[in-house]
């Protein structure tokens, strides 16, 4: 983890709201592992004051490029929906523990909900290029299409891909939930990985812990410092008390969280 | 000109400079090392460390708000001995005198703590009586002038450290606890902690905090601060730690002139982790620019009227 | 959906939505004229009206701080004649609620005003216990329980008009403030007033303001202020006008939740003359999006635990 | 006065920290007179919180131009001076009384000191036209040569141009005040109208005074709302108590401010 500038190559408005940044950062795209987050100064003044987190989408040492996808939500990440080509950020990272390695042969599952896919993304891209045979399969769950952001570099990266639409605009109508027992039943992933709402990720543990297949979540939080000083970015650990979204998570294995405690941000 | 000379005291105490981290904000100093050399700060003010362990309150725990955040972390903290076990050696070798902040639900807590942090590395001891979530007999410590009296002279009976005293601006007239603290032999003040407030998810109709309130911090209260330590200075003599807000050496220098000895830096190491670096340089320079010798010649500097 | 029901009732007198000006930051309404329609609000507050003219502090009398400003005017008005004859007649052809912000250096002068204002035209008193200027034998009328009762009572009997008490958040427990009040027949409370703050030129080491310290208002305050809401709402059994840094819909919407009747708009109203407009509309969109009839079934609505 | 987007067509550096900007606001363009301000809006969150006053530099109501002349101070001029073709600016106006007319055929003297220069441009051009024989004199003082900013426009709207600097790089050396008293002396101006800081004024004010010429002097102060409400932009005034300089000003006679308690911000 360390101090680094970023400079906005390109701003791609790759579904309404969502935004690819291509940013050039060179110590990031270096030393980042899937899962890892980058907290990013937005302005130079009060307005936003804190930093905001983002997930690390792609890193690519060769070129020093780092992509993050950003969702406009509100006050921040609104004002980085404007950002022209030349923006310069200043961010801390990469912060966190990413996903952890596979048990196996990767026979992985993914599961993404809406910007959760980035450091699934992530995730799919590394493990093809760190196993021999790897075999990927992703659930990619949102609302509507346009929020099976990215979907193509996504499904790009796996063997298997199933979109997911609550309206049917785009895949199986439903939840990504729903499709999640029937999948596993059906192929038996070696661990399943999971981005997404904390209600989602709830369910997904839930059905993962019955169906005794390992499962790693990536958690979001309120974040003070980010990088773990100010106990800010607690979630409730099933060892009783709490752990650091930005210091002992972002990702933590599923059963680590005690989900009943767990209140949405 | 020659370098100006940045050094102060506070109760007895030597900093090479008055920049210290603010209670709460800076871990147990280690979690900023990768990005601000340690060694040269004034001082480090540990996260508050109470008898035994506390997990702390349920998340959300941080919020931001207009040029500031409320957080209402709860005092988790491993309590004394791991403190001492785990944390105080690391902190120790970094070489700058270390003040820890404390915490407890009685006096009775606070002098356990206390007579268990007369350890070498432990440069002083800071006496948190205005943390919302401490209280006896349904008083918060800190609003209280008689409860701050009692529990300052128990603190100083109980250890031979310096004991400074961290008020509280939840109250009417912080010039009263800061009397009744320092007849309770307080040896230092430092102000302000954090103010309480609240914010309110409108689309859930829930507070944003999982604790309800939380304690408002940063730039936005910056000036209540100045104020406070404005006010403090003016009625007690014991040297002050300003805090509220600062982010560079022109706010830090609000503080000195108001009567601040010593600043510290909190919600802003947040955003800008190098900003206490960034502090003590600007209070070099300025001294430079103003030709002034000596930093505690500018101490309560402010001319009125 | 048929239209939200904005209208709301405040100490008796009927306003067609909940928002108003706040004290001080409207002039005597016309001031905005030019940029707003001030027959949508909700009622219009003055700013503060004394028995004799006053001539306000010196300058400089208002400065920015982050998310907010310190604001030292002094109370500076023509006194109560000269507003009943210059000011009174265009504010009432509005044709909304006038609610008149009165103030006074004692009991006795409080209520000669009081009394004056007992004309047409005049919808409601909202007495300024908080300002920061107005004391009674060395204390402020708004920090103290027993003087706040007394000045309450003195002017609820002095006028037939409902009685609004404007509370300082400058205490360290304004729900007894509160109670206070109450017990005087007040029948509103307004809240809050500024926070009491200050602001250094560092450069030439003088107060930013010629009056030392200011009034801090605006954005930075308001988790203050919701909080202090909150707290009243529950500890008294009297409709609220809330405020401090509302800006738009979610922010007054903070402050129903919280458990106010209506709300003030102040600061803002600076920096967007038609804040108050959006706030309706936002209040009316948010009651449209929610299946909400009347914004009165919001008030107090905040779940918490 | 009324509420006006501009449209900022060119920012110009026309002096290290001093910026011109050529915007397009015709309502603004067509109601302006010389000394009025306008009250902009610097963004549209909190840091900056409040509007920032500016006098208008030059008005051309048949292209829809306004010039506004920005010297980088502080925070919400330095986010001006960052601002690219096309930023959109909220602004109140114009606000305020400008400058009176001339006793008589318009023989007057300009006094600015820095930016003071620009409500004094707007003066100079609308005597060029509003009177058959003008004898516009002008005094232009700084402390360097770089504060005599946008002189060539302000000298080619008057018959008679001196600069004075501090430090003597540009015109005469010494302050503007210096050159105050001979200069009327010699041309005994109709009327004497200033635009500088408070300093500055308050001698300029002595100095009319005591050769008793008639002078205007176009003030700044703090402001709050800037159209009247707060209170806060308060000036002492001669009669007693205060003048806002929002509402009775920015110009005022210079023998209705008490200079003695004028206090500079
Ligand atoms: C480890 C981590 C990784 C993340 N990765 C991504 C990512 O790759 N892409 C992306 O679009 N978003 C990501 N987020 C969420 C992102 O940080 C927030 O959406 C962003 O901070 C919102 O800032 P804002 O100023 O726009 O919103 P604000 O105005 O501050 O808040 C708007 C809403 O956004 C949500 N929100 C704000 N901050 C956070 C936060 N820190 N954690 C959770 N929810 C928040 C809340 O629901 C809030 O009501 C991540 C969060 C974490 C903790
Ligand atoms: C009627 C009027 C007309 C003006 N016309 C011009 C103009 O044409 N060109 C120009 O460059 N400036 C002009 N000013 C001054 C200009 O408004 C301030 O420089 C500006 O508001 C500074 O904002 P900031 O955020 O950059 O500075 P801040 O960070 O807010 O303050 C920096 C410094 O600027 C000064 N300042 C800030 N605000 C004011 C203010 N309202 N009045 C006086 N001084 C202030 C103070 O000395 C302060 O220390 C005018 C001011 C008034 C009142
Ligand atoms: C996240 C957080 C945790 C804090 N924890 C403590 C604490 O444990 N003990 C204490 O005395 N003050 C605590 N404080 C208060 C700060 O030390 C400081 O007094 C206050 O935040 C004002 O300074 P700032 O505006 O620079 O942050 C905490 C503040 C924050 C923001
Ligand atoms: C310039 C100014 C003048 C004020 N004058 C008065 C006043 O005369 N009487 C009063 O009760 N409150 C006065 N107030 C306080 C406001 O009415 C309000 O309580 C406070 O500013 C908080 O609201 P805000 O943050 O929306 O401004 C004044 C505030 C400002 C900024
Ligand atoms: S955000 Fe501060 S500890 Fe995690
Ligand atoms: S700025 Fe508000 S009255 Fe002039």
């Amino acid at each position: 983890m360390a101090r680094a500038l970023a400079t906005l190559m390109l701003r791609e408005e790759v579904a309404p709201g969502h935004y690819l940044l291509h940013t050039d950062c060179p110590e990031v795209a270096e030393a980042s592992a899937p899962g890892q987050f980058v907290h990013l100064r937005v302005g130079d003044g009060t307005d936003p004051l804190l930093r905001r987190p983002f997930s690390v989408m792609l890193a690519q040492p060769a070129t020093g490029e780092v992509q993050l996808l950003v969702r406009a939500v509100g006050r921040g990440t609104e004002i980085i929906a404007t950002h022209q080509a030349g923006t310069r950020y200043d961010l801390l990272g990469p912060l966190g523990n990413g996903w952890g390695a596979p048990a196996g042969e990767a026979n992985v599952l993914l599961v993404a909900g809406g910007v959760g896919v980035a450091p699934l993304i992530f995730l799919a891209d590394h493990l093809r290029s760190a196993h021999p045979r790897p075999y990927v399969r992703a659930l990619f769950g949102g609302g509507t299409q346009d929020a099976l952001v990215c979907w193509t570099e996504f499904a790009a990266r796996c063997e298997e891909f199933t979109a997911v639409t609550e309206d049917g605009s785009a895949g199986d109508q439903g939840l990504v939930t729903d499709a999640l027992a029937p999948e596993i039943e059906r192929s038996r992933p070696d661990m399943v990985y999971a981005c997404g709402p904390d209600a989602m990720l709830a369910v997904v543990a839930g059905i993962c812990a019955q169906a005794e297949v390992p499962c790693q979540v990536s958690m979001e939080q309120w974040m003070g410092c980010g990088v773990g000083a100010c106990l800010g970015c607690a979630v409730p650990a099933t060892a009783g008390g709490y752990v650091r979204v930005c210091t002992e998570g972002p990702v933590f294995g599923a059963e680590e969280i005690d989900w009943e405690r767990m209140v949405g941000p | 000109m020659s370098a100006p000379d940045l050094s102060v005291e506070i109760a007895g105490v030597r900093l090479q400079n008055p920049v210290m981290s603010a209670s709460g904000t800076f871990g147990y100093g280690m979690e900023y090392e990768p990005y601000l050399d340690l060694s040269i700060l004034g001082a480090i003010v540990t996260k508050a460390v109470t008898l035994e362990e506390r997990l702390g309150n349920p998340p959300p725990r941080v919020r931001e708000t207009p040029a500031g955040m409320l957080n209402a972390i709860g005092l988790q903290n491993p309590g004394v001995e791991v403190f001492i076990r785990d944390k105080l050696p690391a902190l120790r070798g970094v070489g700058v005198p270390v003040i820890v902040n404390i915490s407890g639900r009685s006096v009775e807590e606070f002098v356990r703590v206390a007579q268990m942090l007369c350890v070498d590395g432990v440069a002083a001891l800071e006496v948190n009586v205005s943390c919302p979530n401490v209280q006896e007999e349904g008083m918060y410590f800190g609003v209280d002038c008689d409860l701050t009296g009692r529990l300052t002279a128990a603190v100083v009976d109980a250890c031979d450290r310096p004991v400074i005293v961290k008020l509280s601006p939840n109250v009417t007239d912080i010039t009263s606890i800061a009397r009744a603290a320092a007849e309770g032999g307080a040896h230092a003040l430092s102000l302000i902690n954090t103010l309480v407030g609240m914010s309110i998810d409108t689309e859930r109709r829930r507070p944003h905090l999982g604790n309800v309130t939380g304690g408002l911090s940063g730039p936005a209260i910056r000036p209540i601060a100045v104020r406070m330590v404005h006010e403090v200075a003016r009625a007690v003599d014991l040297p002050i730690i300003g805090m509220g807000g600062i982010a560079n050496a022109r706010d830090a220098l609000e503080f000195i002139l108001a009567g601040a000895t010593a600043v510290a830096v909190g919600t802003m190491n947040f955003v800008e982790p190098s900003a206490m670096a960034a502090v003590i340089d600007g209070l070099a320079d300025h001294c430079r620019r103003h030709g002034v010798a000596r930093i505690t010649d500018l101490v309560g500097a402010l001319q009125v009227g």
